[in-house]
């Protein structure tokens, strides 16, 4: 039997990080380009998950009649398109009225607290505050033991069928395999960073940053060297051994999370609709000499916003597999966090802060005594509270 | 023709009055300045050629259509590009997205206005990907004049161009100046800098507290003796 | 530096002594070593849009910290000092658009100023004791008195929102002189103000200057400067360009470059 | 239960958390500081009064204390045991005020939108703590068998059944008295739709109050509702019950905290306060040590809830972390804005609002299968309020008070006439 140990916490807490992020990308927009710092967030995440369950599962809704059941991915795109235009209705009949009247921060913060308290209620009233789950098939975690023995390394995979461990897998890599392809990994990672990175010297903009996309394709390399090359195992008695627990599911999140920070991110870089956002982010009254009509840039924020809100809700309700009408408001906290720490002007920020804010959570609940599990929240708010006093402008700033 | 023609402008801010029944005149590709005291309105009438401000009676035309009161994107894309005196570029993009950002109100972005701005301001060209709020005073006002350039408008308002800009910059600026203004290019200036400015322009207008005080040919209002002694530091 | 010895105040006149004063912003010097001192009496600051002028009186203040360099003030350096222990020290600045406080009135405005009122501490509020009844009378009785004098007593009641821009200037000054400062730093105290007022502004600060009272201020009128002020310091770029008397930095052929333009008239 | 017996319960409720609401005032309204994390402090007040007041041998109760200060002033004589219950409200005030000293070095500093964060995220964090250290104050058990002050001397019994219905039916009808008196003066400086309002209001209430008792129970139900302070079945003679006790407690709480508020307010002191809350900058440049004053108003602020919290403790009767969500707060806020930031008395109406919208909905009949949706349904429409005030009445009902320094010999009065 082998331990989950500090790898898998760091793991964990990039799945939760992912989470977070979710809600951070959402927010950090409202809160950069609307100048709202939105409290309704955490409930429009609940309210995007509640709109998929209507399509998933409507049994469980009680004024509605059960209608069948849609496949969860298509269940939430509906979910997702329907929030948008739920967005789009804050930003209509409450928001926009507000900025007409040049209302200041203080009254934006105690207006989408108001929203918020209607919208958990809504929620609450309609469906009640039972615990719900989508209807999806179940996916089995994967056990991942790593065992470095005196020749290299093996690696056994187990699941848990039928109650029952399973071990699924058996391979390994020796010494001088292991040390050829991280040295290959890292020349790839090095020669894509280099072939990539432009015009030293300035202040270049890059959709990804070269040494972030140079990392990642070093680790993608290790990671798609290790997949194809197995070899038999190096011994199964190990000088150190750690666990990670894996599923498709968390794949999934983590890489749906991705790909919608990589999405807004090209939206707000190469559009010229994205470009008016994140001049409009700068400095308004500019943008509005320019040309660009704020109001439509408002709206298109909230309805993008709301969409990335149900997002972050859908994935929510299927990694906890189960829905309360709380689900969003504990996660407003870690999410203000995130985008506070990442600073709130950049989709990656939002994305990084949330993987400090993840991170840090559970590496924190793994290193504590058993009985701090419940202060991961706390972590992440110490770790905020502690930057804020080190730096009051965010991590980041607002530049 | 007139491409602006203000008259009889009241305007100010909220329920502030600032400006009363001021008439001002820009022919087609007439270089006009606007001089006066601190407070006494000056930007204030720029602004309120591009709806910045509150409107509340008298007319502004462009090009023979009354704008008085209209969106500030409407204005925009109608032929009026303004340089504001601060806070003139978005500071978190590059100088390239700022062009872009200049070419906003049209449909795409005219590649040979970008090659003329670039090669008006050639040291745009060469920090295309640099972020703009860390260049230098003079290159970002450089960068919001050639912004303003990018929709080749009838009459370009410049509020105080030269501010902050050390004494050569601000020879070059007045340079390009006349060198857009050559090209065809009405313009609407307030100028602290009012000897260069007067020297430079074909009409003046001086304002005091809000109201026309004087106007006439740049040189004259440079020479006449009370206008001197009032405004220019004898 | 062309700093001119003879009109320079000498090491023990010199109020406030500022030393290579650095402040950026992005990719902008603000400030860029900034030495000048000055003495009792009128100073005036002059220098083109731009030129730093309220960067360096934020700095001064406490509201900016420097990046480089140091002020004294008295002897003392209050360099990175809080705004308010600036101010305790005795030097006081106004804003350049005034910042009135428009929700409450012109009274309390003013009420606000007076510095160590006993009723301004929790303890004072509480107990009101009859150091509370008497700091309060003569504390209004100034400020009627400077109400009066600024042509306010008229509006005590008045919410400051709803007074004019002149009006709004006044208050400013009024509310700055009645914090007893040894120095005042006043931003462009004038623009806006009525001719009448202005002289009476003029009036009161020569009143003051005689009374012991140091301004450093920054006008854009250089008339007014050349006539009201005993010494001129003008900053251009971020640096100081030139100090002397009036009539020398009239003369100066770069402060006229830098400020009036080119000349050729 | 006669209508009285309602009343007595909300408007108890009412007082306590009125003295809240005019704590976070004193931070919201006056200072500018928007504590998000304002129910902190309630908990802090209660949980430290309670311990402080708790028997060291409290049955079912694990964590520290109870130091039972009533029990050692006990032998000081009878009101020995109040003087140890008050010393435990003071330590409640006290410890919030220091918690909120620990919050505020951090936190005060930040801008605003990151102070309210950062407050609701502390405020959460403490209540995580209460919940989870078992050893500290019980955990999510709670605490029960909490200290009553003077509760032995109740029901209050002056002598004869007449005697009492006599003494306390009178006090009744005095109050009564009092807030019709109130209610004429009122009535005459109001305005023409003010009347109106008036008039309806207290129609509606008065109809309700007196005389649909009348109809539906007769006599014995009109004359519980009147002689309200007089219970006739507590004890054998009838008398003050504790309930009754404990609104006057509050009330007076209450009362307290508006007086010294307004004292604080009212001074050259919170001229100070309401300068930061409109431009922090100008008051620093005046020479205002600001930080100070936005931490005692904080301080000051914190204390007042925590005094509430300590009178919700003896309301209650038992005390538990999920008390202390921080939907509290928000309402708190609501009640704030709906009758008016920085008023006090409009924080007072606009909780009885509040509360009369919470609670006064309980007559409507629903099947108790539908209770979470009539309870969803409230909190649905005081949302929906908050938002619509802000829009249409930002001021909230009664707007900004008039500022006023007593002074012996002064002409000028200040600013009443704004």
């Amino acid at each position: 039997m082998v331990d989950a140990g500090l790898l898998d916490a760091i793991v964990q807490g990039l799945i939760t990080g992912s989470i977070i992020a979710g809600g951070a990308l959402g927010l950090s927009l409202i809160y950069n380009i609307a100048e709202v710092p939105n409290f309704a967030h955490g409930d429009m995440i609940t309210i995007g998950a509640y709109l998929a369950l209507v399509f998933n599962n409507p049994a469980e809704i009680p004024f509605l009649p059960a209608f069948g059941s849609a496949p969860l991915p298509a269940a939430a795109i509906v979910g997702v398109v329907l929030a948008g235009a739920l967005g789009a209705a804050y930003e209509l009949t409450i928001f926009r009225k507000f900025r007409q009247k040049d209302a200041d921060i203080i009254t934006m913060v105690i207006v989408s607290l108001g929203l918020a308290l209607v919208l958990r209620n809504v929620v609450l009233f309609l469906v009640g505050s039972k615990n719900i789950r989508y209807e999806s098939a179940s996916v089995s975690n994967t056990n991942f033991d790593f065992l470095v023995t005196g020749a290299g390394m093996t690696v056994r995979t187990t699941q848990r069928q039928a109650g029952d461990v399973v071990t699924t897998g058996l391979w390994g890599y020796p010494w001088w395999l292991l040390a050829g392809g991280l040295i290959l990994a890292t020349a790839v990672g090095y020669g894509v960073f280099r072939a990539y990175r432009r015009e030293e010297g300035f202040d270049t903009v890059y959709l990804v940053p070269p040494k972030i996309l140079g990392t990642a394709v070093a680790i993608a390399t290790a990671i798609v060297l290790g997949a194809l090359i197995q070899l038999a195992p190096q011994g199964t008695d190990p000088i150190v051994a750690t666990r990670i627990g894996l599923s498709i599911k968390h794949l999934t999140i983590v890489g749906v999370v991705l790909a919608a920070m990589f999405a807004l991110n090209v939206a707000l870089k190469t559009t010229k609709f994205g470009r008016a956002m994140r001049a409009t982010a700068d400095n308004m009254d500019l943008a509005e000499v320019r040309g660009v009509d704020a109001d439509r840039v408002q709206l298109l924020v909230w309805v993008i916003a709301s969409m990335l809100a149900a997002l972050a809700g859908v994935l929510t309700g299927w990694f906890a597999t189960n829905l309360t009408p709380n689900m969003g408001f504990t996660l407003l906290l870690p999410i203000f966090a995130a985008v506070i720490l990442g600073g709130i002007s950049s989709p990656y920020g939002a994305v990084a802060g949330a993987m400090i804010i993840g991170v840090s959570m559970d590496v924190s609940v793994y290193l504590l005594p058993s009985h701090f599990a419940t202060y991961r929240i706390a972590v992440a708010f110490l770790i905020l509270i502690g930057v804020l006093m080190i730096k009051p402008e965010g991590l980041w700033g607002d530049v | 023709m007139s491409v602006l023609e203000i008259r009889g402008l009241d305007a100010g801010y909220g329920d502030l009055q600032i400006l009363t029944d001021v008439d001002m005149t820009v022919g087609e590709g007439e270089y006009v300045t606007i001089v006066g005291p601190n407070g006494a309105g000056k930007s204030t009438a720029m602004k309120s050629v591009l709806g910045l401000t509150t409107y509340m009676d008298g007319s502004i035309a462009l090009n023979g259509e009354d704008i008085a009161g209209t969106d500030t994107n409407t204005v925009v894309s109608k032929g009026v590009s303004y340089v504001p005196q601060s806070d003139n570029l978005f500071s978190t993009m590059t100088v390239r997205e700022n062009l872009l950002m200049g070419a906003y109100s049209l449909e795409e972005v005219p590649e040979d206005r970008l090659r003329e701005v670039l090669d008006r301001f050639p040291i745009l060209e060469e920090r295309q990907m640099q972020r703009a709020g860390t260049m230098s005073g003079g290159q970002q006002q450089m960068i919001a004049m050639g912004c303003a350039l990018m929709v080749d408008p009838d009459v370009l308002l410049l509020d105080e161009p030269s501010a902050g800009l050390a004494p050569d910059l601000v020879v070059d600026m007045f340079d390009k100046i006349d060198e857009i203004n050559d090209a065809g290019t009405a313009i609407l200036m307030v100028e602290q800098n009012a000897k260069e400015a007067l020297r430079r322009c074909d009409r003046g207008y001086v304002l005091v507290n809000g109201e026309n005080a004087y106007e006439g040919p740049g040189t004259e209002l440079l020479n006449d003796q009370e206008v001197r002694e009032r405004f220019l530091g004898g | 530096m062309s700093e001119d010895s003879s009109v320079a105040p000498s090491p023990e006149e010199t109020i406030l002594a500022v030393e290579d004063l650095e402040k950026h912003f992005g990719g902008i010097v603000a400030l860029d070593g900034v030495d000048l001192s000055v003495g009792s009496g009128i100073t005036g600051l002059i220098g083109p849009n731009g030129a730093g002028k309220t960067t360096f009186f934020n700095c001064l203040t406490g509201f900016y910290t420097p990046e480089v360099g140091s002020i004294t003030f008295q002897g003392a350096d209050i360099t990175g000092s809080r705004p308010a222990a600036v101010a305790k020290s005795g030097m006081v600045r106004t804003f350049q658009i005034p910042r009135e406080l428009s929700e409450m009135t012109v009274l309390e405005n003013l009420l606000l100023a007076p510095p160590d009122q006993s009723g301004e501490r929790l303890s004072g509020a509480w107990l009101r004791g009859d150091a509370f009844v008497d700091d309060e009378l003569s504390v209004r009785e100034r400020a009627l008195e400077m109400a009066e004098f600024f042509e306010l007593d008229h509006l005590l009641d008045e919410p400051a929102g709803n007074l004019s821009g002149g009006q709004r200037k006044l208050l400013e000054l009024a509310r700055a002189l009645l914090t007893d400062p040894e120095m005042v730093l006043l931003d462009e105290p004038l623009a806006g103000v009525n001719p009448t007022l202005e002289e009476k502004i003029l009036d009161r600060i020569h009143d003051l200057e005689a009374q012991g009272y140091s301004f450093l201020f920054v006008e854009h009128d250089i008339e007014m400067i050349m006539n009201h002020c005993d010494r001129v310091i003008v900053l251009h770029r971020g640096e100081v360009l030139t100090t002397g008397t009036p009539e020398e930095v009239q003369t100066d052929d770069r402060v006229i470059e830098a400020y009036l333009g080119e000349v050729d008239v | 239960m006669a209508v009285a017996d309602f009343l007595i319960t909300l408007v108890t409720f009412i007082a306590i958390y009125s003295l809240f609401g005019i704590g976070l005032n004193l931070k919201f309204g006056f200072t500018g500081l928007i504590d998000f994390g304002h129910v902190a402090y309630f908990m802090v007040g209660a949980y430290v009064t309670v311990v402080l007041t708790l028997p060291a041998d409290a049955a079912t109760y694990g964590g520290i204390g109870g130091f039972d200060l009533p029990g050692l002033f006990a032998a000081l004589g009878p009101l020995g045991s109040l003087f140890g219950w008050v010393l435990g409200v003071v330590g409640g005030m006290v410890a919030a005020a220091l918690v909120s000293l620990a919050v505020g070095v951090p936190t005060l500093r930040l801008r605003e939108d990151y102070l309210a964060i950062t407050a609701l995220g502390i405020a959460t964090i403490l209540n995580t703590v209460v919940k989870d250290e078992d050893w500290l104050f019980n955990g999510p058990y709670g605490i029960s068998g909490i200290h009553k002050p003077l509760v032995d001397v109740f029901p209050l019994s002056l002598g004869s059944f007449t005697v009492n219905m006599a003494v306390f039916g009178l006090l009744s009808v005095a109050v009564f008295a009092y807030v019709a008196y109130w209610l004429v003066n009122r009535f005459r400086e109001a305005g023409r739709t003010g009347r109106i309002a008036m008039a309806v209001s207290v129609g509606l209430v008065s109809l309700w109050y007196f005389v649909m008792p009348a109809i539906d129970g007769g006599t014995v139900e009109l004359t519980k509702n009147v002689l309200w302070l007089f219970d006739p079945t507590a004890g054998p003679n009838g008398g003050l019950d504790y309930d009754r006790f404990v609104l006057i407690l509050a009330v007076g709480f209450l009362a307290g905290g508006y007086h010294w508020v307004e004292r604080t307010i009212n001074s050259p002191y919170g001229r100070v306060l309401r300068a930061i809350r409109e431009d922090e900058d100008v008051p620093q440049a005046l020479g205002k040590e600001t930080f100070q004053y936005k931490m005692q108003g904080l301080m000051f602020g914190s204390a007042l809830a925590g005094a509430a919290g300590a009178l919700w403790a003896v309301n209650i009767g038992f005390v538990s972390p999920d008390q202390f969500a921080s939907t509290i707060t928000f309402f708190a806020f609501t009640a704030v804005i709906i009758g008016g930031t920085a008023n006090n008395k409009g924080v007072i109406l606009g909780t009885t609002v509040f509360w009369a919208i919470r609670n006064g909905t309980r007559f409507i009949d629903v099947p108790s299968q539908y209770s979470i949706q009539l309870a969803a349904a409230r909190l649905i429409l005081i949302g929906a309020i908050l938002i619509v005030i802000l829009y249409y009445r930002p001021q909230g009902l009664l707007g900004e008070q008039d500022y006023d320094i007593d002074l012996p010999g002064s002409a000028t009065g200040g600013s009443d006439d704004v």
